[in-house]
């Protein structure tokens, strides 16, 4: 599928214009500081702790959210019930972004892949198997939770998904395409 | 609920801006470059402008670039000053213990004011309406700080 | 102009170091607002925003917080000023007929983010950035100076606004506590340190955290929310030239046609004697009087001699004004948000004896720059 | 009751990667006079208010309407600055819109300006640090930050279109020749449009094959240039958009509905888009300007379209989901030449979005072309009257969009 090339540029009609001096500025981010409130997020990390996985769900509209939300758009109240959440879940979208390796200058693949939590209504960047090859992924494979060796009641208990398998006769028609 | 957990993270990036100034403006930091004073001067109303515009928000006239230019003097009139120990830059702002003389002035010929420190003058020395000269700074480059401050005459 | 009701508002205690997280403080505004006009979620038509990206410390400061400001699914949009900009944004919206239900809300938290770096990066890149000379600390300087130069006013008179909006200030729970000062005096604002001379520290009004919301509706639906809404009878905004030399800092011509705008507006003939109280942003103290003359309050240069308490001929900042708290992008609506208290009698402390009308004002920009002004009538006071 | 609004003209200045020879005022004052020259009866003192928007955090200035005050013409008249981002450009044509619809008294003629200087900014960083935020919230719940750098990599080059290229290709098994297709077609169009920036008027499809991947599944080729431009666009009333322009452009229908964000949540939290590709938020929002316009067939309605898409997939997915064509079939009308210049519904005929993309006008560079198709003074004019026109803007983390809807008759009255 990927087809590397060479050619980088592509040609077209260009317009000059004269060159002046440039002033200088800079904007320093890391003067800054970012709020957050995580209050909602502590018994969703101690379900993680020991190996359970939670989402909060809004009574109003029943959608429900992992990682937690501290506000349900829809109905513009702070989400207030916990639900239990299966293992599994499904790629939602994924990418591959080629970045140039700066020390050596070669071009390298990485991957990112968004998952859904079965049962949840929203999507979480995560990482997949390092055996699964990106390029045979598509949005709906299935997947299942790989825990850490170590849990500590953080998002990294998490540690990848591993794929499921299934193995249908429309997915066999899929590879052949 | 219990007590709020409020988690503050810090900012690590920094982005970095290049800003063009212009043909106008490119004009007037050559002239600083060799320590002279380059203004343009409005068509229509006659005002002159320091640093030089491309257009007079008075008269919304453009003023072409290849004429209406003029050359001032560095002498120039102290319209208002400020005193404050407060330093600013793009990081962020402390106060120094020197307090920092600002003031505008108004260069001789123009009808716009410039806002530059004022050096070798003691507080209570300054009053609007005197007369000042810029002190130009020993190396230019074509750059505001080209000029160093005013000094009175 | 056809009629626009203020049916809801809320304003979140204002904190020099608040104990909130940004979307927290906004969910709170919005829906403080919202059940303070006792409405839904689905009732929301429009909302508009007023944040900044430099002093949030993000690109599109407005697109995350869509799902606590009350915009899912809603007609969206941000303005980049004050919060009082935004609120004329949303009027426009109500005016449009396009919708029946506006929410505003706007702040920012100055303890997240270098204040007067971010007020650096307004001044022109090519020429001023680099010296860093022009900041809004200089700038209110000559402001100062130049007013009191210009009138023969004195820092005392100055420091008599600091002293009669920091005492009002400790009347307004929801006032900076660092800005409540009930015991202030004279002395202490002229004795204070220097901030940019002639501006002493107190005589600045202190960036500090907070978020305010507020709902419009028109007349017809206003009316079916609240018995006692606040109608929008004039607004007027405006903005002067951006190079300090090229104006007369003494006076706020952009306020005075902001100021023409909105009182021909409101069919309003002589302001002095028709205004009860008057809610102006001011990021120092000179500017108030500033404003009070650019809106004829006052003749020009006699706005000192006004008596403007609470108690006065005409109330001016009865809640503390800016001087009690000034939380950038905010402050312009939290004084809209005090002018609707004042004429709905509900400012508990520092209600003003009898308010028909009242004005409120916002500003952006080094010695105000851009002012907007709003007319504001009924309430049920 | 809001008044009927119309456009008497619309401006540019000349995009291009690098505007080294102006500064940001001196390059907005380009496009005014470029908008003004085409109404000579009036000048700009005749302008009762402005409305001024940029993507502030990607040219490295504040409030730069502040500054650029005289240069716009703006001195002690009316400001407002309006900004969202990608859609700052729709935006702010909205907010001229009502500026002009709402009567306040005195408000009649309303110039709305937006601008991008992007060569002097830094737009990685400015992208990254949309969500800079969010990410290191993420990363105070456990997710390593050499994981989430990957995610601003990704939105840093080519934003979260990616994503929504990989769900929309899935959803339309759609080939990569198709989306270069689209890209063929634009860059075309964009060779007769004066102001353009890409103009490769001998493209082909295996030209844009022929360019590594940037992002999978979107190469090279098919990305959206950085340009330096401003656009300008004049509202005014109906009477006096009489006097100025010989036929003006009336303003039926105007939305911006803003959906939860895709990818990332606010704090942290799960992402509400569960497919990007759905587009919610543009559905409720030609929902709302159609109903508003009186539109009830947009497929056959409809003469002409600008949609704002920095990447081919962008472009076939808008204009299903603005409801100019069934789902899955957009594919099929670009091969068949319905989109093309003497088509049935040309769309994006200056080349849009993918050949000139100066960020914050970008938006507003849509619903100006659409007005000036069918005034006829468009820079790539389509042969056939066009009669009502739609121009789009999309921005946010794919959660925003603006649309505007014209057309040469007034509003329907039913309203």
């Amino acid at each position: 599928m990927s087809k590397m090339t060479r050619r980088k540029s592509m040609e077209y009609i260009k317009k000059e214009y004269a060159r002046t001096r440039t002033m200088p500025a800079s904007w320093y981010l890391n003067s800054y500081k970012y709020k957050y409130n995580v209050t909602h997020m502590k018994p969703f990390l101690d379900k993680l702790k020991e190996g359970k996985l939670v989402g909060l769900q809004c009574s109003n509209c029943n959608r429900v959210s992992f990682p937690p939300k501290l506000v349900c758009g829809n109905c513009l109240i702070k989400p207030d019930r916990w639900v239990d959440l299966r293992e599994t879940a499904t790629i939602a979208t994924y990418t591959i972004t080629y970045l140039k390796d700066e020390a050596t200058g070669k071009i390298i693949e990485k991957p990112i892949a968004c998952i859904r939590q079965d049962g949840c209504d929203t999507t979480i960047i995560t990482e997949l198997a390092p055996e699964i090859n990106y390029e045979d992924a598509y949005v709906g494979m299935p997947l299942k939770i790989h825990w850490a060796d170590n849990l500590e009641g953080s998002l990294s208990d998490i540690k990848y998904y591993d794929v499921i398998d299934d193995k249908s006769k429309d997915m066999a028609l899929r590879e052949k395409k | 609920m219990s007590e709020k957990i409020i988690n503050i993270t810090k900012g690590l990036v920094r982005a970095e801006f290049n800003f063009w100034v212009g043909l106008y403006m490119d004009k007037f930091y050559d002239g600083l470059e060799q320590k002279k004073i380059v203004a343009n001067k409005c068509p229509k109303c006659g005002d002159v402008f320091v640093p030089p515009r491309k257009i007079c928000g008075k008269c919304n006239e453009t003023i072409a670039l290849d004429q209406n230019w003029v050359n001032l003097t560095d002498t120039g009139t102290l319209t208002n000053y400020t005193i404050t120990p407060y330093k600013i830059n793009e990081r962020g702002s402390r106060k120094v213990k020197k307090d920092q003389i600002i003031g505008m002035v108004q260069i001789d010929g123009s009808n716009t004011t410039i806002v530059y420190k004022l050096l070798k003058i003691e507080p209570a020395e300054i009053k609007t309406g005197m007369k000042v000269k810029i002190e130009w700074q020993e190396k230019t480059k074509g750059a505001p700080e080209d000029i160093k401050g005013f000094v009175k005459v | 102009m056809e009629k626009v009701g203020i049916v809801g508002y809320y304003q979140v205690k204002l904190a020099s170091d608040a104990n909130y997280g940004r979307y927290e403080m906004i969910f709170e505004a919005v829906r403080g607002a919202i059940d303070h006009a006792g409405l839904k979620k689905k009732d929301i038509t429009t909302v508009i925003s007023a944040t900044n990206d430099y002093y949030d410390g993000r690109t599109i400061s407005n697109c995350f917080t869509v799902e606590v400001g009350g915009g899912y699914m809603a007609d969206e949009s941000k303005v980049e000023m004050d919060g009082a900009h935004a609120m004329l944004y949303g009027l426009m919206r109500i005016l449009s007929g396009n919708h029946k239900l506006a929410v505003i809300w706007a702040g920012s938290m100055p303890s997240c983010f270098p204040y007067h770096s971010a007020r650096l990066y307004e001044t022109d890149p090519t020429w001023e950035r680099p010296s860093a000379l022009v900041t809004d600390i200089s700038a209110g300087g000559f402001q100062m100076r130049a007013y009191m130069e210009k009138y023969g006013v004195s820092a005392e008179d100055i420091a008599k606004v600091v002293v009669k909006n920091k005492k009002n200030a400790a009347k307004n729970s929801l006032a900076l506590p660092e800005a409540q000062m009930a015991d202030i005096t004279l002395s202490d604002v002229l004795n204070s340190e220097i901030f940019a001379d002639p501006v002493t520290e107190l005589m600045y009004a202190q960036p500090c955290d907070g978020v305010a919301a507020l709902l419009l509706a028109p007349e017809h639906h206003a009316l079916k929310i609240t018995d006692k809404p606040v109608w929008i009878t004039g607004v007027g905004w405006n903005q002067d030239p951006y190079y300090l030399g090229d104006r007369d800092l003494s006076r706020n011509k952009s306020m005075e046609l902001a100021g023409k705008m909105a009182y021909d507006a409101a069919s309003i003939k002589d302001p002095a004697n028709e205004i009860d109280v008057a809610e102006l942003s001011e990021a120092f103290a000179h500017e108030e009087l500033i404003f009070a003359e650019a809106l004829g309050l006052a003749e020009a240069g006699k706005a000192s001699t006004l008596n403007s308490g609470i108690d006065g001929d005409i109330a001016i900042n009865p809640s503390g004004g800016a001087l009690g708290g000034n939380p950038p992008c905010a402050t312009g609506l939290i004084r809209i948000i005090e002018a609707v208290k004042q004429l709905q009698g509900e400012a508990n402390g520092y209600q003003v004896k009898n308010v028909k009308k009242a004005i409120a004002s916002g500003q952006i920009g080094m010695c105000a720059q851009n002012n907007i002004l709003y007319v504001l009538e009924g309430g049920g006071n | 009751m809001g008044r009927q609004v119309c456009v008497a003209s619309a401006g540019f200045c000349e995009h291009a990667s690098k505007r080294s020879d102006v500064n940001m005022p001196e390059l907005v004052s380009e496009a005014i006079a470029d908008c003004l020259a085409k109404v000579p009866s009036i000048g700009i003192e005749d302008i009762d208010a402005f409305v001024n928007g940029n993507m502030p955090a990607f040219e490295g200035a504040n409030m730069p309407e502040l500054w650029m005050t005289d240069w716009m013409g703006a001195r002690n008249k009316p400001l407002m600055r309006v900004t969202t981002g990608g859609t700052t450009g729709g935006s702010v044509a909205i907010a001229g819109y009502y500026s002009v619809t709402a009567g306040l008294p005195g408000i009649d003629t309303v110039l709305a300006v937006a601008f991008e200087q992007q060569s002097q900014g830094d737009t990685s960083v400015g992208l990254a640090s949309v969500a800079y935020g969010e990410i290191s919230c993420l990363n105070s719940l456990g997710i390593p930050l050499e994981q989430l750098s990957r995610l601003l990599s990704a939105g840093a080059a080519i934003g979260v279109a990616s994503y929504q290229a990989t769900n929309y290709m899935r959803r339309s098994n759609i080939t990569e020749e198709d989306l270069a297709r689209v890209v063929v077609h634009n860059r075309h169009n964009a060779a007769k449009n004066w102001y353009a920036h890409l103009k490769m008027p001998n493209l082909t499809i295996e030209d844009v094959l022929d360019t590594p991947y940037i992002s999978f599944p979107l190469r090279y080729g098919m990305v959206c240039p950085a340009s330096d431009g401003v656009c300008a666009m004049l509202f005014t009333t109906e009477e006096k958009a009489k006097d100025m322009a010989d036929i003006p452009v009336y303003v039926n229908g105007v939305a911006s509905v803003a959906n939860e964000t895709a990818i990332l949540g606010y704090d942290g939290a799960g992402a509400g888009q569960l497919d990007p590709s759905e587009q919610l938020g543009a559905r409720r929002s030609s929902e709302l300007a159609y109903g508003q316009a009186g539109i009830s067939f947009p497929r056959k309605e409809i003469d002409y379209a600008e949609v704002y898409s920095p990447f081919p997939n962008q472009e076939l997915m808008w204009v299903e989901r603005l409801g100019l064509f069934e789902e899955n079939t957009a594919t099929e009308m670009y091969k068949n030449g319905t989109t093309a210049i003497n088509g049935e519904l040309p769309i994006n005929c200056s080349g849009g979005v993918n050949s000139t993309n100066a960020i914050g006008a970008s938006a507003m560079e849509r619903p100006a072309e659409a007005a000036l198709q069918i005034m006829g003074k468009a820079g790539n004019q389509v042969p056939r009257t066009v009669h009502t026109s739609l121009g789009h803007g999309w921005g946010g983390a794919l959660n925003f969009v603006t649309l505007m809807v014209m057309s040469d008759e007034p509003q329907r009255k039913w309203r």
